[in-house]
């Protein structure tokens, strides 16, 4: 496979993630883009992390392809973290305003 | 057609399909199942690279804990009574729009660059092992590794605080 | 004030201990006793198979006796109807007519006779009321039906099997109790 | 990997599919039996003796009962997701049998058979990914039922779920620091070799059985469907097959979490006190796989006789415990046996 294919589904969907972050007002569907945007970006890595085994694994330090993994393993995990107090900020706010509407908080009063 | 491709371009369409539907469908439940969908499709595609540490942690992480997560919120406030108003015509299509154009400047840029031919290697390569990944991740990346946990025990107190009730 | 048992159990409300406070003792404790219930014999009896016996006053489903010649015993003179306590008898009396002296004992006779069962509390009055051996509670109980008004039993139905003609059925129906009451 | 396509190779693993989906639904069937009966027993009661022998035909009955009844699906409800609900209740209850080893590798057909669909070397996580996944069928059943009791159901269902998984997880840290592998077939074959893991992870065991409780909302933390206050819980508006999938895939939950503890602790289809190399290969791989299903069934016991011993959680002492108990233990079992797997590293010196 090239990585091109990769490269565009990548983009593709990180630009489905953008497009739902711009047209959408429910603040819990922009969240859940913003996950889909990450995800998009996973597979990116991955799939470098792949192209790049092939000429690094010869080199002194093999450990290097696993890099982009890893950084995957970290982006989950400040994912998994910022879902966890997002949400708990969106159930605050419904719990205010009775809406998750993003329009809603363009002021910030009180 | 190697099976690979097959199966690549099959994980693929379902993939684009359900982001697409994730941000068009009007029930946040059905946005929460497509997203799952494009999760598993994801994980499809690391297990093709033989990343199967990481597709079976995205399965646990995202389709299994994030997602429930908001499935649960989104139970809870029971959204689906109440219809999104919709922002109106112009922005949507502005939206549409720019992200396109962006779709287009980035794969435009990635079809001049050199390196975009380059072979990705499908399945083979046992980096992506546990065994390996864990090697690195505790020797290379340890520091990364424990702030990494502080940050998540200060994102679950930060929850908790945030979700009190305030009395 | 006296206890009514003696299996009267103080409360404890001293405060657990570690041991306690961890459940596992107690839980452990509660598995055994329901495990030591594999070996306890069942009480449970396969009923249709097998039933209990019945006490020599029990009272089930009403049948109208006959003779040893098969003529009916009623005579329709409704002291019955009037000792049911939660009126569930009905009865029109009729003439025996010459030829039919095979049929009824006298020369009266009960032409419909009605007991409705959903009414009926079983209690035996009409049994006692009765002075010509006619009615009596019979060990047949728990009947089952689609609707409401079959529970209205007939004469056709409360009438016992002929004696000579079907002894067989006769017997049955008879049952221990009566044969009891018979022997007394 | 899958470009060489083994025509031979791909017939076997489907045979095995059919076999242990047709095996986890046979077994959940009379898991339903089994669960009336012990009930019975317990109770000094018969429980079912009418249809064959003993009952025997009982869970046929009842599975023919289920078919012929009325279907219905309630106004309002999002039909697609109703029907989903239960389907991926028993899909995923279904899956995690995929990495089971049922037993060592039988000699057929001149070809080795190994008797596991798919020995992936993230085994247990598999199993954890497929558990996490089985929340969505109660979840968006509940939902798409419209019913608040369905809804209170679902909820405690997912929130009783993410909290034991927790605990689970780490439990299997300190299992997975012993053995040092993921897989299920090296675990089963270090225990084969060596002593079984119970002896070297009591405390890890004992929360592990109890987060497997919790998992498969079995009593006593089956507060999804605590008909006394919820009526029916999640399966509320559920009839017909539909009702029948929800139960059957609880007894298969309950099934596939019996052999997982099986095989992370007791040895999987190891035979005690025998040296399996010595004897035909065909007849030590049956008879192991004789010795897994006893001791599934020893644990699918135990479930239905913890059921008829304890009776049900309040749901804050649920969350107590799953919070205040069983996490800062399993955070004390890692600790310790990753300081004693140091010390032995050490000589037992400091």
């Amino acid at each position: 496979m090239e990585i091109k294919w990769y490269i565009g589904l990548s983009l593709a969907l990180f630009c489905t993630g953008i497009v739902g972050v711009l047209t959408r007002r429910n603040s819990i569907i922009i969240f859940m883009c913003i996950e889909l945007m990450l995800n998009a970006v996973n597979l990116l890595l991955v799939a470098f992390s792949k192209m790049h085994a092939a000429t690094a694994l010869g080199q002194a330090n093999p450990n290097v392809v696993s890099d982009a993994q890893l950084f995957v393993f970290f982006i989950m995990v400040v994912a998994a973290a910022e879902v966890s107090v997002g949400l708990a900020i969106i159930v605050m706010l419904y719990r205010n305003t009775h809406s998750v509407d993003v329009n809603f908080l363009n002021r910030l009063k009180n | 057609m190697s099976i690979t491709e097959l199966l690549f371009w099959g994980l693929s369409v379902l993939a684009l399909f359900s982001a697409i539907m994730v941000v068009t469908s009007k029930s946040p439940v059905h946005s929460i199942l497509f997203l799952i969908v494009v999760f598993f499709a994801i994980s499809g595609h690391y297990i093709l690279m033989n990343a199967q540490f990481l597709a079976i942690v995205n399965i646990i992480v995202y389709a299994g804990a994030i997602m429930v997560l908001f499935l649960f919120v989104v139970m809870l406030m029971n959204l689906n009574a109440e219809s999104e108003p919709k922002k109106n015509r112009l922005i949507q299509f502005a939206g549409l729009i720019s992200g396109g154009c962006l779709f287009l400047v980035f794969i435009s840029a990635i079809t001049k660059s050199a390196s975009a031919n380059n072979l990705l290697q499908m399945g083979g390569g046992n980096f992506g092992l546990i065994k390996n990944l864990g090697m690195s991740l505790f020797k290379d990346y340890l520091i990364p590794f424990e702030i990494s946990s502080v940050l998540f025990l200060s994102a679950m107190i930060g929850a908790v605080v945030i979700g009190k009730k305030e009395s | 004030m006296q206890a009514l048992t003696n299996r009267l159990k103080e409360v404890d409300r001293r405060k657990m201990n570690f041991l306690e406070r961890l459940y596992l003792i107690a839980i452990f404790k509660g598995m055994l006793i329901t495990f030591s219930h594999i070996f306890k014999k069942k009480p449970t009896i396969d009923y249709p198979e097998k039933t209990r016996p019945f006490s020599p006053v029990f009272r089930g489903l009403h049948i109208l006796n006959r003779d040893e010649a098969g003529r009916e015993n009623c005579t329709a003179c409704g002291l019955c109807a009037v000792a049911c306590p939660a009126e569930a008898i009905t009865m029109e009396a009729a003439e025996r007519q010459v030829g039919e002296e095979n049929l009824y004992r006298e020369e009266k006779y009960a032409a419909k006779y009605e007991i409705n069962m959903l009414r009926c509390i079983f209690c035996g009055l009409c049994e006692e009321a009765c002075p010509k051996d006619a009615i009596y509670l019979s060990e047949t109980f728990a009947p089952a039906d689609y609707q409401r008004k079959q529970f209205i039993y007939n004469k056709e139905e409360l009438l016992i099997p002929h004696p000579i003609e079907n002894a067989e059925a006769y017997k049955k129906a008879l049952g221990n109790r009566v044969k009891k009451e018979t022997v007394n | 990997m899958l470009l060489a396509i083994d025509l031979a190779f791909i017939i076997e693993k489907l045979v095995l599919i059919v076999i242990v989906v047709m095996a986890s639904l046979v077994i959940a069937m009379y898991a339903t039996y089994g669960e009336r009966k012990i009930a019975a027993i317990l109770q000094d009661r018969r429980g079912p003796n009418r249809a064959g022998p003993f009952g025997i035909l009982q869970p046929v009955a009842d599975g023919l009962k289920l078919f012929f009844k009325e279907e219905i699906i309630p106004d309002f409800s999002s039909k697609f997701l109703f029907i989903l609900g239960p389907s991926m209740a028993m899909l995923t209850a279904i899956m995690a049998g995929a990495v089971v080893p049922w037993g060592n590798q039988i000699h057929f057909f001149n070809r080795d058979i190994s008797l596991q669909i798919a020995d992936v070397n993230v085994g247990i996580l598999f199993v954890f990914a497929v558990v996490s996944m089985g929340v969505y069928g109660i979840m968006i059943g509940s939902w798409a039922s419209n019913n608040k009791y369905s809804l209170m159901g679902g909820l405690r269902a997912a929130s009783q779920i993410i909290s034991y998984e927790l605990a689970m997880g780490i439990s299997l840290i300190a299992l997975l620091m012993v053995t040092g592998t993921l897989s299920l077939k090296e675990m089963v074959v270090q225990q084969q070799t060596g002593y079984w893991n119970i002896f070297y992870q009591p405390l890890g065991f004992l929360i592990f059985l109890i987060c497997a409780f919790a998992e498969c909302n079995r009593t006593p933390f089956d507060l999804a469907e605590a008909e006394n206050e919820l009526i029916g819980g999640y399966h509320t508006e559920y009839s017909s097959m539909k009702l029948g999938f929800y139960l059957f895939a609880e007894y298969i939950n309950m099934f596939v979490s019996s052999v997982i503890m099986a095989t992370l602790f007791f040895g999987g289809y190891d035979i005690p006190f025998l040296n399996e190399a010595n004897y035909d290969q065909n007849w030590m791989a049956l008879f192991g796989l004789m010795a897994l299903m006893t001791k599934v069934v020893c644990f699918i016991f135990l479930f239905m006789w913890v059921r008829w011993t304890i009776p049900r959680f309040r749901y804050d002492q649920l969350m107590n415990l799953g919070w205040r108990v069983l996490i800062p233990l399993a955070l004390f079992n890692m600790l310790l046996t990753g300081a004693l797997i140091l010390f032995k590293q050490n000589n037992w010196h400091f």
